[in-house]
C-alpha cells in the first residue's frame, strides 16, 4: 500500500481535534482516501493527544505502525511517539521547538505568520496551509471549511484566510509519495458515532436516554444537536439505570428508543436489559467499548465487553447482538438493530468501541434499507388483548397504549394477558416463546466475511478489528485469510466445516480470547489466540508480526 | 365498567391496599379520560401489585424503577395520564435517585407512593419511612437511621405538587389524587397505608388519631409558601398533616421541551427520517 | 429406596412453614434422614404453601414426584397437588374439609381436639402429634419442640402439650412403609440459607450489606441475628447497588465481608463486582438464583444464572464461582469462598437456588478446614508501598489502611502504587497481573464428583442439582453415570477424555444448557441438553424419565 | 510533610479545584491525626482526581459511588478519618441515592462536593446543579430541569452538619472542613467551584460577588433551627449563602449501632468465628 501517516502531536487543550479534523476534511473533500485516529488522556488540558491521518492508494480502515510526517505541537509527545518512529520521519514544528533525540526538527515560523495575518490564534491555519499546500490541495478547499467555521465572524475570517495564504507559501520540504487522488462524491468522511447516530435518526428513532459515558457520549450529542430538526426527544438521565428504564418506557409506548454508554455504565443496566428481555420490549443499546475492569481507561479501546454483553441480564431471553466493522456498517446496523428489536421484540445490543468510534473513514455512502423502516405495530382497539399470546414463531401481535387497546406488560413471570402468574406450566411455555426467537433471529444474520478460505491460516475476529485483520491479510498474501463477524450474537456459521484442519486463531482486544471461547462453544472448534489488550488499535503489522511469533504464519 | 378488576387478589385480607385500590378505581371511573389514555406504571412489592387488580393498561416493570418508565411513555404520548405507583421501599428505597430527579424534571405524571413504612412483600424489614427504634427480622435492635420524610424531601427538590393522604379516608384519598392529576406536573402523592402483617405499629387507628387535613385545619394555609410548607411537613408524631402540603407553578416537561411544545405525539409520529441530506455535511 | 414423601398442603399465612419444620425437626431428632422442600407463591397470606418432608432409608438430597401422605389444610391446594400424586396417596385433614376428585380424605377432628385442649390455634400441634405418633416418635420429642417455642407463655406451652396428647391418640390408620431410624447425633437438619449463614460467621464475615431479595435474604436474617454475638454489622443497603459497594469499603479496610442477593439485585451489582476485580478487593457475593428474566417467579428454583455470574462485570478479571451442591457444602464453600477471596484478592461468587436455599437436609457436620482462616493480610508500616506490586504470581502482599502504610487504589488502570496512570505499557502488564492468579485458582478447585465413569450415558451437572441427579443415578444402575460440578470456575476437567465416545448429556436447571455450552467452549465436547425451567426442583423420575424420552438410557 | 503530593496534575490551569486540593492539604497537616489514619473516598471526575494529588490513604471507587465505600470503610474501622469526595454529577446525579440515604444513616464520614455545576471530566454536560436556562453540548437549548439545592435536600433529610464553601476562599474552606471533620456525624460541605473550561458562567468572580458567610453576615443565625436553615437554603441568586447552614447533634451510627457502640475496631478484631456451639441447634 502506497500510504503516508501524519501525526498531529500535542495536549489537550490546543485545540487540536478540530486542527486535525480541519486536515483531514480539506484532504478527504481534495480526493484522498483518508482514515484518522485519536489517541488521548482522559483530562480536559494536558496530556497527549495525538491526530492521526492517515491517506492511502487504497480505502484504509486502520492505521499502521510509524508516522511519516508529524506536526509537533508539544515536544513531549513528540518524543513519546517517535519511540514508535520509523527512521526516515519528517517532524514540523514552530521555531521555538526544541530538538529532539530522535528526528531532526525542521522549524518554521507557523506563529510569526499567524501573528502577521493579523490572529494570533490563528498558528494552526498557518499549519493547515502549508500541509495542504504539501499534498497539492487546492486553496479552496481548507478556505471553504475556514467559512464554514468563522462564517459569522468575518474579521477572524479574513484574518484566517490570510494566514492560511501564508501557510501555502511555506515549503514543508517533505518528499510525498504517489498517492492518486479521485472524486470523492459518493464517499463520506465520517466518524463511527456519526454513523451510528445518523443510523439511529435515519431508523425514526425518537428517543434517547443515556447518561454520559465515553466513548459512548457522542452517540448522544449527534442526536441531541438533530433532536428539533428530527423530532427526537434527547434525556440525561440521572444514572444508567434510569437511562435504559426510560428507553424501555418510551419503546413500550411506541416509539423507537436507544440507550448508549461503555462497559461501566451498561453494568448498571444489566436488570433494565432483563426487564426489555421479559416484557418484549424492543431497545437497541450503544455500548461503546474502553479498556477495563472498572472505570480503566476511558479514552482508550478494547473489545473486552463481548461475553458480558452477549450474556447481559439475569435469566434466559433472545436477544441481537452486532458489532460493526466500521463506520458504514455502524449506519447500516443500527438501522438493522431498530429493525430486529422491533420485529422480534428484543433487547438489541451494538457494540462499538473507542477506535471505532473516535475514528473517521472514507467509506460509501451507507444504503438504506427499506425494509428495515417497519415497525410490526398495530394502532388500534382490540378487544380481550393479549400482549404475550403464544404463537409458533414466540412473536405475539404489538400493539401500543393509548390506541383503544388495553396492554398489559410484567416484569414478573405473567400469563398471555400480561397478568403476574404463579402457574408453572404456563411458565415453561413462556420460557420457550421468549426462547424460540432465537431460531429466526439467527436466520436474519448475514454471512461472516470469508478471505482467502484455502489458506492455511485463517484468522476469525470480529467488530473493529476488520481493518486491520484484512490489511494485514492483503499484505501477507494467499496463505493467510480470515473468517471475520460483525453479527456476533446468535452466530451463523454456515461453512464452517470448511476451517478443520486448518491453524486457526483469534485476533481480538482482549487478553482472555472471548470470541474464541465463544466459537469453540457454539463449533467445538479450538484456536490459538492473540490478544491486544493495552488500550490501542490494532495494526496490521502488529497481527502479522504477533503471528510470525507465535508460529502461525 | 368498573375499573375493578375480579380476580383473586394476593394481599392479606384487611390490608391497607385495598381501600386504595377502590379509591383509585373509583377515581378513574370518574376521570374525564377514555380507559385506554390511561397508563399505571409499577414496580415491584405489595403496593405495586395494584395495576393487576384494575381494567387499565399497566407497565409493571423493576422494583424501584417505575419512574423512569413512567417519565418516558408520558414524553412520548402526552395524550396517556400516566399513573407510578409502589410502595415506599420501591419508591423511596430502592428507586430514591429516580425520585428526586423526576421531582426535577416536572413531567406531568403522578406518583402515589403506598406508604405503609415497612417492606412488606420481602417479609418485613425496615424501610427509608419507618419510624426509629421498631424492630423488624433485620433491624433486630430497631431502626437506627434517621425516618425518612418524602415530604421534607419534595419540598426541597422543588417538586410541583406534594400532597399525603390516606387509605382509610376515601374520600380524601380520591380528592388528592384526583388533584394530582389534574396538576399540570409531577405529582407526589404519599398514602398512608396500613401494612396489619408486618407492621404493627402503625395501624389504622394509629394513622386515624393523627392524620389530619392541613387545609381544614388551617383554613389559611398557602401551600404555595415553600418554607412554611417545609415547616408543616415536619410535623409527625401526635398530630400528622395531609392534603396537599406543598405546589408551585413551574412549567411542565412538555411546556419546556421544544421538541414537544407543540403538542407533538411522538408514539403517533413515528416515520423513519431521511437522512440523506444531512449526510451530505460528511462529504 | 424405601422412603415417603409427606406433603403439607395449605395456604400462606397458615403457620405452615412453622409447622412443617417442628414435624421435620421431629422426625429428624428421631433419627430419621430427612430432606425437605417449600413450594409457595409470592406473597404473604393465601396462595399455595406446600412443605414437603421426604424421610427415607439413605439420607435424601432432594424430593421426589408423588406424596404419599398428605395434610390438607387447604381443599384447593390438596386438588392440585393431587394432580401429580400416587394413586395410593393418604390425604388427612380437619372435620369440615370437603371431598376431593382424586382421593379419599381420612377426617379427624384436629380443631375440636385443640379447643378441647384450651387453645384454638393449636390445631397444628394436635397434628404434629397424630402424625408424630404415626411415626413412633416417642413424645418428649415434639413436646420439648413446643417448649423452645412457647417456653416463656406457661398457659399456651400447657396448652400445646394437652394438644400435642390428644393428637398422640389419634391413630392416622396410614400404612407406614419400614425405615430405619438411627442416632442422628452426628448430622444436622439444615437449611442452604443457613449452612451458607454460618459458613460466613465461621469465616469470621464481619461486615453484611445487602438489600432484601428473595431467596438470597435468608443469609442476611443469619448473619443479622448474630450480629451481636459474633460481632457483625449487617447493614440493609438504599439498594443493591450501595450494597456492594459497601462491602467493598469494608473488605477494603481490612474485614471479610460479603454481599447477599438474587438475579436482578446481583444485575445491579455488576458494576461494583468489576471494581473488586479492579481494585483487587476481597468480596464474596451470594446470589441465589431464581427464574428469570427480571422479576420472573421470586419463590421458585432456577439454575439460570451460570453464565451471567461467570462473565459478570464488564471487562476481565479473575474470580472463582462455586455452586454447593448442597448444605454441607453450602457451608463449607463459603468459608472456601472467603478464602480464596483474601489469598488472591478477587471477588469470588456463591450461586445458590431457591431449592437450596429453603430446602433442609440431613447433613454430617460440615468440616471446618482451618486452611480457609488465613487472611493473608499484613497490618504493619511499609515506606514506599505498592499496593499493586508486580509479582510472578499476580498477587500482591496486601496492607490495609490506618496501620502506618498509605494504601491506594484506584478503578481507574493504575500503577502498582495505585496511582491513576495512562501509560500503556504498564497497562498491558497490569491485565496480566491481574489475569494470572486464574491459573493459580484453578488449582485450589477440587476435582469434580465422578460417579460410574464407565457408564454409557454420562450426566453432567452443577450445583444443587446434585441431590436429584445422584438418586436417578443410583435408581438406574451402572449404564448411567455422572460427572457433577460444584466449583464451576475456573473450570477443573482433569479427566475429560474419560468421556470421549459417550452419550453426554447436561442435565441443569435451565433453558438453553448453560453449564454444557460453557463445557464445550472449554472442552470442545459436545452435549445434548436436558433442561427444566419450570421453576420447580428436579426430581430422580423427572431425570429418568427425560433420558428415556431423549434416548439417551 | 506535606500533604501536596508533587506530581502532574491532569486539570486545567486555572481550575477551582486547585484551591480546594492546597486548603485540603493544609487542614490534613494542621489535623492532630496521623497521616496513616486518613483515608480518602473518591468517584470519578475530576474532582474525584484529587486524592491522587495528595500524600493520603485513598480508595478511588466508582463514579457516584464513593459514599458507600466511605460509609463501610469507617463502619469498621473507626479509628479512620473518612473523607469522601467527588463532584457533583458524581455525587448528586449517580449517586444521588446513597446521599440521601447516608444522611439517614448518620455514620462519621465527610463528604466534600466540589461543586462546579457541571460534569467536567466528560466535557460540559449540564448537573443536577447546572443553573436553568444554561447551554451544553447536550442542553442544546438549555437546562430544562430544575436547579437541584443540595443543601435544602440535606436539611430536608436531616442531615446532621450541612456547609457550603467556597474554593476562592481558602479560610472559610478551611474553617468548614475542619468543623466538618470534627462534627460526629454525616457531614456535607458543598463547594461553590469554578470550572473555567466548561461553565463560562458560574466563574471565581461570579461566586465572589454574591457568597457570603450566613454567621458572618447574620450574627443571631442558629444552625440548629431547621425551618430557618431551609428558609436560609433558598437562597441563591444576588445572594448566595455559605458557611454552616445546618446542623444538629443526632446520635452517629457508631454510637447508636450495639456491635459498634463498645468502640470496637471490626478492621483489627477479625478472628474467625467457632460456631460449633451455634450449630448445635440444628440437631
Ligand atoms: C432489584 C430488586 N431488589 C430487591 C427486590 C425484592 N423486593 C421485592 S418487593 C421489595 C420491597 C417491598 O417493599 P415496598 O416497596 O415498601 O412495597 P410493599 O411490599 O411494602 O408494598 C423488595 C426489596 C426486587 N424485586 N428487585
Ligand atoms: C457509571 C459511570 N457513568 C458515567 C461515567 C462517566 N463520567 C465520568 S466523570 C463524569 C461526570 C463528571 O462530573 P462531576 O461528577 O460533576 O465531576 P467533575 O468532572 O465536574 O469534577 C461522568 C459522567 C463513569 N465513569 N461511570
Ligand atoms: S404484607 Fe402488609 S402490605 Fe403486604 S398485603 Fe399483607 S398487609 Fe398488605
Ligand atoms: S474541565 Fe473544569 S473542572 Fe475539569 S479541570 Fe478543567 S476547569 Fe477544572
Ligand atoms: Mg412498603
Ligand atoms: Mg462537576
Amino acid at each position: 500500500m502506497n500510504d503516508i501517516m501524519i501525526g498531529i502531536a500535542g495536549e489537550a487543550g490546543q485545540g487540536i481535534q478540530t486542527f486535525g479534523d480541519a486536515v483531514a476534511k480539506a484532504l478527504f473533500r481534495a480526493g484522498y482516501n483518508v482514515f484518522t485516529d485519536k489517541s488521548y488522556h482522559s483530562r480536559i488540558r494536558g496530556g497527549e493527544y495525538i491526530y492521526s491521518i492517515r491517506i492511502a492508494d487504497r480505502r484504509p480502515f486502520c492505521i499502521r505502525d510509524g508516522y511519516d510526517l508529524v506536526l509537533s505541537m508539544s515536544e513531549e509527545t513528540t518524543e513519546k511517539l517517535l519511540e514508535k518512529a520509523t527512521d526516515k520521519v519528517y517532524v514540523v514544528a514552530d521555531e521555538d521547538h526544541k530538538d529532539l533525540e530522535k528526528a531532526t526538527v525542521k522549524r518554521f515560523s507557523f506563529s510569526k505568520m499567524a501573528e502577521d495575518a493579523g490572529e494570533k490564534r490563528a498558528v494552526n491555519t498557518v499549519m493547515l496551509g502549508a500541509l495542504m499546500s504539501l499534498m497539492s490541495v487546492e486553496q479552496e478547499v481548507p478556505q471553504k471549511l475556514l467559512e464554514d467555521t468563522f462564517g459569522d465572524k468575518e474579521d477572524v475570517l479574513k484574518a484566517n484566510i490570510r494566514a492560511l495564504r501564508k501557510g501555502y507559501e511555506i515549503a514543508l520540504g517533505y518528499d510525498l509519495p504517489d498517492i492518486p487522488r479521485r472524486d470523492n462524491k459518493s464517499f463520506l468522511l465520517m466518524t463511527g458515532t456519526e454513523a451510528a447516530g445518523y443510523g439511529a435518526i435515519s431508523a425514526g428513532c425518537r428517543f434517547l436516554s443515556a447518561y454520559p459515558m465515553t466513548p459512548g457520549t457522542g452517540v448522544m450529542n449527534v442526536l441531541a444537536a438533530n433532536s428539533e430538526k428530527h423530532s427526537i426527544v434527547v434525556e440525561q438521565a440521572e444514572d444508567e439505570i434510569a437511562a435504559i428504564n426510560m428507553a424501555i418506557g418510551a419503546a413500550f409506548a411506541g416509539v423507537r428508543s436507544m440507550v448508549t454508554t461503555s462497559g461501566g455504565g451498561f453494568a448498571l443496566m444489566q436488570e433494565g436489559v432483563s426487564l426489555a428481555g421479559m416484557t418484549e420490549t424492543p431497545i437497541v443499546a450503544v455500548v461503546a467499548q474502553r479498556p477495563a475492569p472498572a472505570t480503566g481507561l476511558p479514552t482508550r479501546t478494547a473489545q473486552e465487553d463481548l461475553s458480558f454483553v452477549m450474556k447481559s441480564g439475569h435469566g434466559e431471553f433472545a436477544r441481537y447482538v452486532v458489532a460493526p466493522r466500521n463506520a458504514r456498517e455502524a449506519f447500516e446496523l443500527t438501522r438493522k438493530a431498530f429493525f430486529i428489536a422491533d420485529k422480534y421484540q428484543v433487547p438489541v445490543f451494538i457494540l462499538l468501541s473507542q477506535q471505532l468510534v473516535d475514528s473517521s473513514a472514507t467509506i460509501e455512502v451507507p444504503s438504506v434499507n427499506k425494509e428495515h423502516d417497519q415497525r410490526f405495530i398495530e394502532r388500534r382497539e382490540i378487544d380481550d388483548y393479549k400482549r404475550f399470546s403464544l404463537t409458533e414463531s414466540g412473536i405475539s401481535p404489538r400493539v401500543i397504549p393509548g390506541a383503544g387497546t388495553i396492554i398489559r406488560a410484567d416484569s414478573d413471570e405473567h400469563d398471555e394477558y400480561g397478568f403476574i402468574s404463579e402457574d408453572l406450566s404456563l411458565r415453561k411455555k413462556m420460557v420457550e416463546k421468549r426462547m424460540k426467537k432465537l431460531t429466526s433471529i439467527l436466520k436474519e444474520a448475514a454471512e461472516p466475511l470469508w478471505r482467502n478460505p484455502d489458506a492455511d491460516t485463517i484468522i476469525i475476529g470480529w467488530g473493529d478489528s476488520w481493518g486491520a485483520i484484512d490489511e494485514a491479510v492483503s499484505e501477507h498474501g494467499g496463505s493467510l485469510g480470515y473468517l471475520h463477524f460483525s453479527e456476533v450474537f446468535p452466530l451463523r456459521v454456515d461453512e464452517v466445516s470448511k476451517l478443520s484442519s486448518k491453524k486457526l486463531v483469534t485476533i481480538e482486544g482482549n487478553y482472555s480470547g472471548l470470541f474464541g471461547e465463544y466459537f469453540r462453544s457454539v463449533t467445538g472448534m479450538k484456536t490459538t489466540h492473540i490478544g491486544k489488550y493495552d488500550g490501542r488499535p490494532m495494526t496490521p503489522q502488529w497481527i502479522l508480526s504477533r503471528l510470525v511469533e507465535e508460529g502461525m504464519i | 365498567m368498573s375499573f375493578e378488576r375480579n380476580t383473586d387478589i394476593a394481599w392479606c385480607p384487611g390490608c391497607g391496599n385495598f381501600a386504595i385500590r377502590a379509591a383509585v378505581a373509583e377515581l378513574l371511573g370518574e376521570l374525564d379520560v377514555d380507559q385506554d389514555k390511561i397508563l399505571m406504571v409499577s414496580g415491584i412489592g405489595q403496593a405495586a401489585k395494584l395495576p393487576h387488580y384494575l381494567n387499565v393498561s399497566f407497565f409493571d416493570g423493576l422494583h424501584g424503577r417505575a419512574i423512569p418508565v413512567a417519565f418516558a411513555a408520558k414524553v412520548v404520548n402526552p395524550e396517556l395520564v400516566v399513573i407510578a405507583e409502589s410502595g415506599d421501599g420501591d419508591m423511596y428505597g430502592e428507586g430514591g435517585n429516580h425520585m428526586i430527579h423526576a421531582m426535577r424534571r416536572n413531567v406531568d405524571i403522578t406518583v402515589i407512593v403506598h406508604d405503609n413504612q415497612i417492606y412488606g412483600l420481602t417479609k418485613g424489614q425496615g424501610s427509608p419511612t419507618t419510624e426509629l427504634g421498631m424492630k423488624t427480622s433485620v433491624q433486630h435492635w430497631g431502626m437506627l437511621s434517621e425516618q425518612m420524610n418524602p415530604i421534607a424531601m419534595a419540598i426541597a427538590m422543588n417538586a410541583s405538587f406534594v400532597a399525603r393522604s390516606f387509605s382509610g379516608n376515601k374520600d380524601h384519598l380520591k380528592r388528592v389524587v384526583r388533584e394530582a392529576i389534574d396538576h399540570k406536573g409531577f405529582s407526589l402523592v404519599d398514602v398512608m397505608q396500613p401494612c396489619i402483617t408486618f407492621n404493627k405499629h402503625n395501624t389504622f387507628a394509629w394513622y386515624r388519631s393523627r392524620l389530619y387535613d392541613v387545609k381544614e385545619e388551617h383554613s389559611e394555609y398557602d401551600p404555595y409558601d415553600r418554607v412554611k410548607a417545609f415547616e408543616r411537613s415536619l410535623e409527625w408524631g401526635e398530630r400528622i398533616p395531609m392534603g396537599i402540603i406543598y405546589r408551585n407553578s413551574r412549567l411542565s416537561f412538555h411546556e419546556l421541551n421544544p421538541v414537544l411544545k407543540s403538542g407533538l405525539n411522538l408514539s403517533q409520529d413515528n416515520r423513519p427520517a431521511d437522512v440523506m441530506e444531512d449526510l451530505k455535511a460528511f462529504r
